[in-house]
């Protein structure tokens, strides 16, 4: 065993994800496990980051888990879009970093809907005040 | 799976007595380069078990956390009774429990 | 040259930011009833402020993370949870406060009712958090602050005894007609208006969205080291007014108007219309730091953008949350309820929250994964740690001192 | 504790303090004499401090040292806070006879103050700000008897 070690619940959980660009997108709400065929251990495959999975893992379990469903069921009944595969991080330090658009994860649903419905309904809301 | 199901799961002896419950996960990076990224896959290698106190994530005792010699003091003493034991030795089936295979845990403390 | 102006330009905005509504009612109320015997309390938590945030600065500076991001990475989603709800309602009722007191402020100086101006200073706090940039934001109203510096020429003025305000000050006892309940109580008030969380949440938030580096490790240092203790200077002038002008008149007091009476009746007009100034542009600074800190901290603790620094669309939750905040905070505000006594509660209940928000910060800088070798020194340590048990002493006892005193009126 | 634990107490004090910034007053109800005479005293503090402001702003105003708008805002203030603790007195019920004279003396004493802190209102209000020292002349009277019944009954 001579790999970086890891404390999951120091190191990852609650830790904040940004994307290429810098942007906020979401904390690490809880990690996906899967047992390996070929090796018969576990290993985290996905970071989990949404609402639905938060309160599943502070006990909520019906809320959380109607939460997720019914999320899946909107966008897309196939994949699970609350889950960030683990290939995707480009860097695990008390940031962890992500090789993708914030626009393209599922956390950032309620950011677009909140800008198309509301706050990008206000004047001003493109420009950065001025320097 | 969740790693979330693992955490506050009780662990038990073979005979069915308590050892705590788990407080943390160790993870291993020592799995095969991730397709299409850089980072190699995250083993789950153990898990840290204790019987006191849940919030033992302060970094005290398996981080590099020196100071202050107050806070040293407490959740050292808190987290002291945490020990890392190895998720080959365990058993997890379907139940509520975590298993120990034998009552012999090779399991040490952290770090 | 510049970069001196800079520190300086810094250092007047922390004094002038420094008081807020809290500050004002909860040091000219002691200085009428208790004299400068409670100054020590506002010692107590100028030293505290100066520790804590000197942290925060330093964690945001090194490792970019703002305070309740640590919040929840070191308790956990539950506690940081629990957290999150306490400080929200404080910190509401702090913005509450806030936007009355600005609309009294405004009412003193044009006799219209302060509750008619309560939705256009909600407007006009809501315009400034959309439209002007951080840095102009801080300033204007941090430089404008100090016109508070009047409170210090109204003491100079009247020339007291100064040998006999310190001996005072660095000899309390109890006055007669006060119980011991009600002495801790309001050194508690005092205490916890130094200290309240929402100016850390404010500040270190702010060194993020001002993109500090270790670059600003010095700058940091002297706002909080120099600027952070005038400011408590300041707060003792405006007690030692109090106790000059209002204790011996037997004013308790009940409205902001009663402040600024010891300035109006030293130096008349041109005092007066100083400190109304001065009042708004507290009161004002504060409402926006409180309004923004409402975002802030439910950002944080849910991860999403939030910040001053991006365009309001791309942080638009963030942004809602202020917004609903703000206008919560303005229909509570119209309900009549009294901006004094909402004061004093949400710089009371501050104090009993105060170790949930101060603990992770210790925490983290000390955790080298985060600052590298720029980790907390021994001595730092040593007083961090003695304001960490003061916090959690306080925190227990501050509730029931609540229920015993009355409020204080007991 | 246990952190959800902890959850449902932050929400229960907030909660609590929300009610209690709502109901929270010092007068209450009154059984015995003694208690009434109490919350008589706590009214009547509360009178002196309303009656010693108005007479600092009146002086400052008549000093010429403070402005109209801040002049009228603070006297209306004091009140409308002295009218409240008129009427939140006059509302508790007297155990007994005695508490019935007390509550005939401090009941005079609040509605001549009440009376003469209008009379400086309007007076500063109609921008009289120079005579408002001679406006506000009776209330000396109405804070000597204030610390008279203090010092009787305290």
């Amino acid at each position: 065993m001579t790999g970086r070690v890891l404390y999951a619940g120091l190191e990852l959980l609650d830790h904040q994800l940004r994307d290429r660009e810098g942007r906020l997108c979401g904390n690490v709400d809880d990690l996906e496990i899967e047992r390996s065929p070929d090796t018969g251990e576990l290993y985290v495959t996905a970071f989990v980051a949404g609402p639905g999975a938060l309160l599943q893992r502070m006990g909520r379990r019906r809320l959380g888990g109607w939460i997720e469903r019914s999320n899946r069921l909107v966008n897309d009944p196939e994949r699970d879009r609350n889950l960030i595969p683990l290939s995707l991080a480009s860097r695990l330090g008390p940031n962890i970093d992500l090789a993708v658009d914030a626009e393209d994860l599922a956390t950032s649903d309620t950011e677009r809907w909140v800008r198309d419905h509301l706050i990008g309904h206000l004047p001003g809301n493109r420009h950065r005040a001025p320097e | 799976m969740r790693l979330s199901e693992l955490l506050d799961r009780e662990v038990v002896r073979a005979d069915g007595r308590s050892l705590g419950k788990v407080r943390d996960v160790r993870l291993v990076q020592d799995g095969p380069i991730l397709a299409g990224g850089t980072q190699a896959a995250l083993r789950v290698d153990a898990v840290i078990v204790s019987r006191g106190w849940r919030g033992v994530r302060l970094g005290y005792l398996r981080g590099q956390v020196r100071g202050p010699w107050l806070l040293r003091v407490t959740f050292g003493r808190l987290e002291r009774g945490a020990h890392a034991i190895s998720l080959r030795d365990l058993v997890w089936d379907e139940g509520p429990h975590l298993r120990l295979r034998s009552d012999e845990p090779d399991g040490h403390a952290g770090p | 040259m510049k970069r001196f102006f800079a520190v300086f330009l810094g250092i007047l905005t922390a004094i002038g930011g420094f008081v807020d509504i809290g500050d004002l009612v909860a040091n000219s109320q002691t200085g009428a009833r208790f004299g400068m015997n409670l100054a020590w309390a506002v010692v107590l938590g100028v030293i505290g402020i100066v520790v804590y945030a000197e942290m925060c600065g330093r964690v945001a500076a090194v490792a970019g993370r703002p305070v309740f991001d640590l919040v929840r990475e070191r308790l956990g989603p539950r506690a940081g949870l629990a957290n999150l709800i306490a400080s929200f309602f404080i910190n509401f009722l702090t913005l509450t406060a806030e936007v009355a007191g600005v609309a009294i402020a405004l009412s003193l100086a044009s006799s219209v009712s302060y509750l008619l101006l309560i939705p256009f200073v909600a407007f006009l706090v809501w315009l400034v958090i959309w439209r002007m940039p951080f840095e102009t934001m801080e300033r204007v109203f941090g430089l404008l602050g100090l016109c508070l510096l009047v409170f210090a020429v109204t003491v100079w003025k009247v020339g007291p005894d100064w040998g006999g305000l310190f001996h005072t000050a660095s000899h309390p006892q109890v006055p007669a007609g006060e119980t011991g309940f009600t002495y801790v109580y309001f050194a508690i008030a005092l205490f916890g208006a130094a200290m309240t969380p929402y100016e850390v949440f404010f500040f270190s938030s702010g060194a993020v969205e001002e993109h500090w580096t270790e670059r600003d490790l010095a700058t940091n240092r002297a706002n909080v080291l120099i600027g952070f203790p005038l400011g408590g200077l300041l707060s003792l002038a405006i007690m030692a007014s109090a106790d000059l002008i209002l204790g011996p008149a037997g004013i308790d007091v009940g409205q902001l108007s009663q402040v600024a009476l010891p300035v109006a009746s030293v130096l008349g007009r041109v005092g007066l219309a100083v400190v109304l100034v001065g009042l708004f542009a507290a009161t004002f600074g504060a409402a926006l730091e409180t309004a923004l800190s409402a975002g802030y901290i439910i950002s944080q603790y849910m991860g999403w953008m939030w910040g001053k620094y991006v365009r309001p669309r791309q942080a638009s939750r963030f942004h809602l949350v202020v917004l609903l905040s703000i206008g919560a905070a303005m229909i509570f505000g119209l309900t009549r309820v009294d901006p004094v006594k909402v004061t004093e509660y949400s710089i009371v209940l501050s104090a009993a929250a105060l170790p949930l928000t101060y603990f992770p910060i210790l925490v983290i800088a000390n955790d080298p994964s985060y600052m590298g070798d720029k980790t907390n020194g021994r001595f730092l340590n040593a007083i961090a740690s003695i304001y960490l048990v003061i916090l959690i002493v306080v925190s227990i006892i501050t509730i029931p001192l609540l229920i015993i005193t009355k409020g204080g009126s007991g | 504790m246990r952190p959800r634990a902890m959850t449902k107490a932050a929400l229960a004090v907030c909660g609590a303090c929300s009610l209690a910034s709502c109901v929270a007053h010092p007068v209450g109800p009154a059984r015995t004499y003694s208690t009434y005479e109490g919350k008589a005293v706590t009214s009547a503090t509360a009178a002196q401090s309303s009656v010693a402001t108005v007479q600092l702003v009146a002086s400052t105003a008549a000093a010429g040292k403070a402005f109209g708008p801040y002049t009228v805002v603070s006297v209306s203030e004091q009140e409308e806070g002295l009218s409240a603790v008129e009427g939140t007195f006059a509302s508790i019920q007297p155990p007994d006879r005695r508490a019935d004279a007390l509550r005939d003396e401090l009941g005079a004493i609040l509605t001549s103050a009440v009376d003469h802190i209008a009379e400086v209102r309007i007076a500063a209000r109609r921008g009289d700000l120079d005579d408002l020292d001679r406006v506000a002349a009776p209330l000396r009277a109405d804070a000597a008897a204030l610390d008279a019944f203090v010092a009787r009954h305290g």
